[in-house]
């Protein structure tokens, strides 16, 4: 329960301008509130039970499930992503709403983990997607899991974790990294044609 | 009629600040029950501030906009038409031009104003998620219609100040007075607040969330905001109608809080039913008692 | 006068279709519209005109009321089918209107008969020879021949009757037998009673004679169903008032009232889990249409004046619903050629107006506020319980509470969720012919739920015509009760005030958190891609859970018409047993019987 | 009609724990040790390490590199070929075949097993060398 701790207090005494203040607020909220989807595509989706149960309680740092993507801040993505697994991973990163959030967790995000050599699985996370915090381990323990939030955390505090803009600004090299990968299956142009344009708006 | 807006306004902020109370202790209190800490008693009011504060959301068009907006207006009409206290010209509303049979059509408004933007979305889930709810609300106001048709014809009145008014001590409450329709709207109180075992409409794991399965962001906020609106105004009705009102705001929320108390005990202790498991539940139990009381009252009389 | 306008409707109607032999709408509106407005101008006074034979012809205030909603339904009908139909239908529709208002200025029970019977042949006649239905799936035979042999029936148990009641009391005069009905105590009574019921329920469609009603509303022309279920499904209300209403006043009489309540509570019931069940707009249409009729006559069967108010609130309302409903669905009909739910979809952007007719329609039939419908059940509601029949209250409460299942599965198939088999590039809003007359319908259905108390100054009319009570007018805008107000111009408002906050509020959140415009397959669908081949529409599938909870599953499952259809083919295989030179099939036969059956009660009626 | 008097009292029961403290383990302010031989991050003792490789041909991730150090001073006397294993942690399973075949055992492995970074190009690690702590922020400057 880190409501205002001592670290908040600290920060907020350093900021000059109102506008300086109000942002800083909104991010506070953003940080004591992620709602989590937990998407977990092989072994690492074990990880997230202790992590939100009695044992490790992740509601305390105000992290709770989310049901569909589109309430969803935070996606936990956890360990192997197969190629057939990204393209529901994009898909429902894409349909979050910003600001959002990625976590990666263990070996085969950052590198292909065990899977390095396999015809079907991604390698490396970040060429699809921007990821704002990596959690090690071949599977991370809920510490680690929690220590992945609360690094989350501060980076949001901070107001680095825009992973989004970078994703909606760099659309392009995204897109054809996706594209390398997918070859003719690509998403339709529906799920992001959108990015390309302004969105339109009311 | 400056005083009847302000009066409006004041009445939303309290429904907002107890609703987010309650269930910041809903939420703790469930996690206890869960062995867990909790969150923060006041987690309601970030994640509902962090979700205004969304920078996007989800659109599909004019209807799915105003389907929120037709929600919230639906809970806070509603709102209005309840009175809150007894024997004081504050939180009154717009309760005398309206009536109980009238507010119980006028809860319903809302939810059917969001069903529309959920089916314009086109996500198969929410609209199952919407029949669920629609269905289920059959189980739900068969029986509470009873109990309140009980109360009605047992006070003479369907105006829900005077029924309120008539309650003047604790023996005349109507949960005393009428035992058997207290229980019976028991059952549909539960039911209508949305907990288990008749929270299948947006169960999670099974409709993949039920009628929110699209909203996001500013909409997702107006929504979690309603919700807490709208079960404080049953919460309150429920005070009105069978815990003899409240003459002041401190009386009001500990009266509501014991029914909340009950609410969480139902919701936190016991599975969720299907949802004809809760319909067929809600026809019998509930409505055998409901047509126990109509019996013993007209053959006493 | 009126009995001679109905004479005159059939002159009018004989002279164009002889001398002009096409047909000139424009005409008839206008003639129509010059029939209906002066009466209107007319007091409400007894007026009589004695005719060939004894024929007797006065035009009650109740009598007025039908005439009128007649009378516009006829008249904002033709405006809708400008144009789509052929002369013989135009001759049978004026000759059913004319039978129609021999009807309802009938004074005696000749005119009474002869106008129930040009009515329900000329309707027969017009829904079996122009149906609508082409799809080989609808079994039309078999809906006509139920139809005509559940009218026969109806007929022949109204002319026993009247003929028991001619023996009896020596006077063809409605009057002189409905007093004798009331006069009399016990079963002598009874049985005509019942049995005169049965014609009239038969007629609303009331359980168990309900089945003739779904099939003939589905296959009668689209804008002809509109017809009779806002005009002719009034007629068995209009002979209930007229024979039966002071009796369900009589206090002696509790017992019946209280059964009849219950008739109305469990049609309304079962056509309501029909309702939900129903793949095709106008088939839901029907059975909703009998859900809701039922609710007037369990308002009748209470009797107090706010209850018959409720029941004339509720039957105007009907009529103005059901006109806009069925008009805007043979509009989309029209554009789409698709009638069932599992082939619409996804319309609401390319067809906005009839969106917004539906959205009124549902909201009044549903009885929401702050439309009319609900200010009819209000009255009705607040009548049961200040008469303390809470069981019977419970009873229309269900089906009240599962009406919103098949409100919202009509404007979900139809607008909402996904297009399926109608292409939304080329949908095009319902022509003006439609959209004319539903924009009135919809305006007045607005206007009734901003001023409820409009409705209340003719009511009081008729209240005080059948000697009852008045019910207590204080605005314009609201509703009283002995027990209770409710304010239709307030809630309006109030909501209205509201809805603009929030929509405001929410607009300024759009600056920060703008709504992006999404694709309509970029949907929350587990992750998965949807396509266009992706069946994402729930049409048919809406309320299917209804199914599984244990009553209404029981309800659906069981189907009354085929069990008609079965005694009546087995009664016609005994038939051709019996007399094996009949060369006729089974179904003749069971006319035969019906004939048989009926020159029995003739008998009988005549012996005693 | 029966009613199920023992699932209704059954599932209140669950109500007690509502007086009693939770089972949480209040991470960050409490710390649990984890159990021995936990497999947690690599360490390398170099004053033992002798260079031979074995760990890197063992691995079948591949997630083990022969490197030269930051320094001549991490190299011991008995390190013949200048190379100290550099782990990479986007590969690496925890299987413990290193720490196995280790003739010297030299590499070992802790139980320390938090570390987390926001950007994935810092999982890469020579055990000895530096230590991998919570977080990246304050381990890997």
């Amino acid at each position: 329960m880190d409501n205002l701790n001592k670290k908040d207090k600290a920060q907020l005494k350093e900021l000059k301008s109102p506008m300086a203040v109000v942002d800083w607020a909104v991010n506070w909220f953003r940080k004591q509130s992620i709602f989590m989807l937990a998407y977990g595509t092989g072994c690492g989706a074990i990880e997230i039970p202790p992590t939100v149960t009695a044992r490790y309680d992740a509601e305390r740092f105000g992290v709770r499930g989310a049901a569909t993507p589109r309430q969803a801040d935070v996606i936990v993505l956890s360990g192997y992503l197969a190629v057939k697994t990204l393209k529901r991973v994009i898909r429902t990163y894409e349909q979050m709403q910003e600001p959002k959030y990625v976590i990666a967790l263990g070996s085969c995000p950052i590198n292909g983990g065990m899977y390095w050599d396999s015809y079907n699985t991604i390698k490396q996370l970040d060429r699809y997607l921007p990821v704002d915090v990596t959690v090690a381990g071949c599977m991370p323990r809920p510490e680690a899991v929690l220590e992945g939030f609360m690094a989350l955390k501060d980076k949001i505090q901070r107001g680095e974790a825009e992973g989004a803009r970078d994703y909606r600004d760099n659309i392009e090299k995204y897109k054809n990294n996706q594209k390398e990968i997918f070859g003719d299956k690509m998403l339709p142009g529906y799920t992001c044609d959108w990015y390309f344009s302004d969105g339109g708006s009311f | 009629m400056l005083f009847t807006i302000f009066n409006s306004l004041l009445a939303v902020l309290l429904t907002y600040s107890m609703g987010m109370l309650y269930y910041g202790f809903y939420r703790i209190g469930n996690a206890r029950i869960h062995r867990r800490v909790g969150p923060p008693l006041w987690q309601n009011v970030i994640d509902n501030i962090k979700l205004f504060a969304k920078r996007e959301a989800p659109g599909h068009g004019i209807m799915f906009h105003l389907g929120p907006v037709i929600m919230t207006a639906g809970t806070i009409t509603s709102m209005l038409f309840v009175p809150f206290l007894k024997d004081s010209a504050w939180l009154q509303g717009f309760s005398s031009y309206g009536n109980l049979i009238l507010l119980i059509y006028l809860m319903v408004v809302g939810p059917l104003g969001n069903a529309l933007a959920v089916g314009v979305s086109g996500v198969p889930f929410g609209v199952m998620g919407v029949t669920r709810g629609l269905t289920r609300l059959i189980g739900l106001e068969v029986p509470f219609f009873l109990s309140v048709a009980l109360l009605m014809s047992g006070s003479g009145t369907i105006s829900i100040s005077e029924i309120m008014m008539a309650q003047d001590s604790f023996s005349n409450w109507n949960m005393m007075a009428h035992p058997a329709a207290f229980i019976v709207s028991l059952f549909s109180f539960v039911g209508m607040m949305g907990a288990s075992p008749f929270d299948v409409v947006g169960a999670p794991v099974e409709v993949y969330s039920g009628p929110q399965a699209e909203f996001g962001g500013k909409y997702l906020g107006f929504l979690a905001a309603q919700r807490v609106m709208f079960s404080m105004v049953k919460l309150i009705l429920w005070v009105d109608l069978f815990l003899g009102g409240a003459t002041n705001v401190f009386i009001l929320m500990a009266k509501s809080f014991a029914l909340f108390f009950f609410y969480f005990i139902v919701g936190a202790a016991f599975p969720r039913f299907k949802t004809e498991q809760a319909v067929d539940f809600m026809l019998k139990l509930p409505l055998i008692i409901g047509i126990g009381a109509v019996l013993v009252r007209f053959w006493s009389l | 006068m009126v009995s001679a306008l109905a004479v005159f409707f059939l002159g009018t109607h004989k002279i164009i279709r002889e001398l002009l032999s096409i047909v000139s709408l424009a005409l008839l509106t206008g003639l129509l519209l010059m029939r209906i407005v002066s009466p209107v101008s007319d007091d409400f006074t007894w007026q009589y005109m004695p005719g060939f034979f004894t024929l007797s012809f006065s035009l009650s205030s109740f009598g007025l009321l039908f005439a009128l909603i007649a009378a516009i339904s006829g008249l904002l009908k033709s405006f809708a089918s400008w144009g789509i139909n052929s002369k013989g239908y135009h001759a049978l529709f004026h000759l059913m209107m004319g039978g129609l208002m021999i009807l309802l200025s009938a004074g005696d029970y000749i005119s009474f008969f002869l106008g129930w019977e040009i009515m329900t042949w000329s309707s027969f006649m017009l829904f079996n020879n122009f149906s609508s239905a082409d799809d080989p799936i609808e079994k039309s035979q078999d809906t006509g021949f139920l139809f005509i042999t559940l009218s026969l029936i109806s007929a022949l148990l109204m002319l026993g009757v009247l003929f028991f009641l001619y023996n009896r009391t020596g006077s063809m005069n409605i009057a002189d037998g409905v007093a004798w009905l009331h006069g009399v105590k016990g079963l002598p009574s009874w049985i005509p009673g019942l049995l005169l019921m049965s014609a009239f329920f038969l007629k609303s469609g009331l359980l168990p004679f309900h089945v003739w009603v779904p099939g003939t509303y589905r296959e009668a022309p689209h804008t002809f169903t509109a017809f009779l279920s806002a005009a002719l499904s009034k007629v068995g209300i209009y002979a209930f008032i007229l024979f039966f209403l002071p009796f369900s006043l009589n206090e002696g009489s509790g017992q019946i009232s209280y059964l009849i309540a219950w008739i109305g509570a469990i049609t309304a019931t079962v056509a309501t889990f029909k309702a939900i069940e129903q793949n095709d707009m106008k088939g839901l249409l029907a059975y909703s249409s009998i859900g809701q009729m039922a609710y007037v006559f369990t308002a009748m069967a209470v009797g107090s004046s706010l209850a018959m108010g409720g029941a004339l609130f509720q039957m105007v309302n009907h009529s103005l619903i059901k006109l806009l409903l069925f008009f805007i669905v043979a509009g989309i009909i029209e554009r789409t050629g698709k009638t069932r739910f599992d082939q619409l979809g996804g319309l609401i952007y390319k067809m906005p107006f009839s969106f917004i007719g539906v959205l009124v329609g549902i909201i009044a039939l549903a009885g929401m506020p702050p439309l009319s419908g609900f200010y009819g059940k209000w009255m009705i509601y607040t009548s049961l319980i200040e008469k303390g029949w809470l069981l019977v209250l419970t009873g229309i409460v269900l089906p009240s509470t599962a009406a919103f299942i098949y409100c919202y599965k009509l404007i979900y198939g139809i607008f909402l969720g996904h297009p399926t088999e109608v292409n939304p590039e080329e949908a095009k809003e319902i022509s003006p012919r439609y959209r004319v007359p539903s924009g009135l319908l919809m305006a007045s259905i607005v206007l009734l739920g901003l001023f409820p108390g409009l409705i209340l100054k003719p009511v009081n009319v008729l209240l005080s015509d059948l000697g009852m009570e008045t019910l207590a007018l204080t605005s314009q805008g609201s509703l009283n009760a002995a027990s209770g107000s409710v304010s239709g111009f307030m809630v309006m408002n109030v909501f209205g005030g509201v809805f603009a906050v929030i929509l405001i509020l929410l607009s300024l959140f759009g600056k920060k958190a703008p709504t992006r415009n999404l694709h309509r397959l970029d949907i929350a669908y587990a992750g998965e891609l949807p396509t266009e081949q992706t069946p994402l529409h729930y049409g048919r599938g809406l309320g299917h859970e209804v199914k599984r909870v244990a009553i209404a599953g029981a309800i659906v499952k069981r189907s009354l018409t085929e069990k008609y259809m079965k005694i009546g083919n087995q009664l016609g295989g005994i038939l051709e047993h019996v007399r094996g030179f009949y060369p006729g099939n089974g179904q003749v036969s069971l006319i035969m019987t019906m004939v048989g059956a009926a020159a029995v009660a003739l008998l009988i009626g005549l012996k005693g | 009609m029966k009613i199920d008097i023992k699932g209704i009292w059954g599932a209140l029961s669950s109500l007690k724990y509502l007086f009693q403290p939770p089972g949480t383990l209040r991470y960050p302010d409490v710390k649990k040790e984890a159990a021995d031989g936990y497999r947690g991050f690599h360490d390398n003792d170099l004053s033992k390490c002798i260079g031979c490789g074995m760990c890197e041909d063992i691995c079948m991730n591949l997630a083990i590199d022969m490197v030269k150090p930051k320094s001549e001073a991490y190299l011991n006397a008995k390190n013949g070929s200048g190379l100290i294993p550099r782990l990479d942690y986007g590969r690496c399973c925890w299987c413990s075949l290193c720490t196995d075949v280790c003739p010297v055992n030299s590499l070992k492995l802790t139980k320390n097993y938090v570390y987390v970074s926001e950007d994935m190009n810092r999982f890469i690690y020579t055990p000895g060398e530096e230590k991998l702590g919570k977080r990246e922020k304050e381990t890997v400057k």
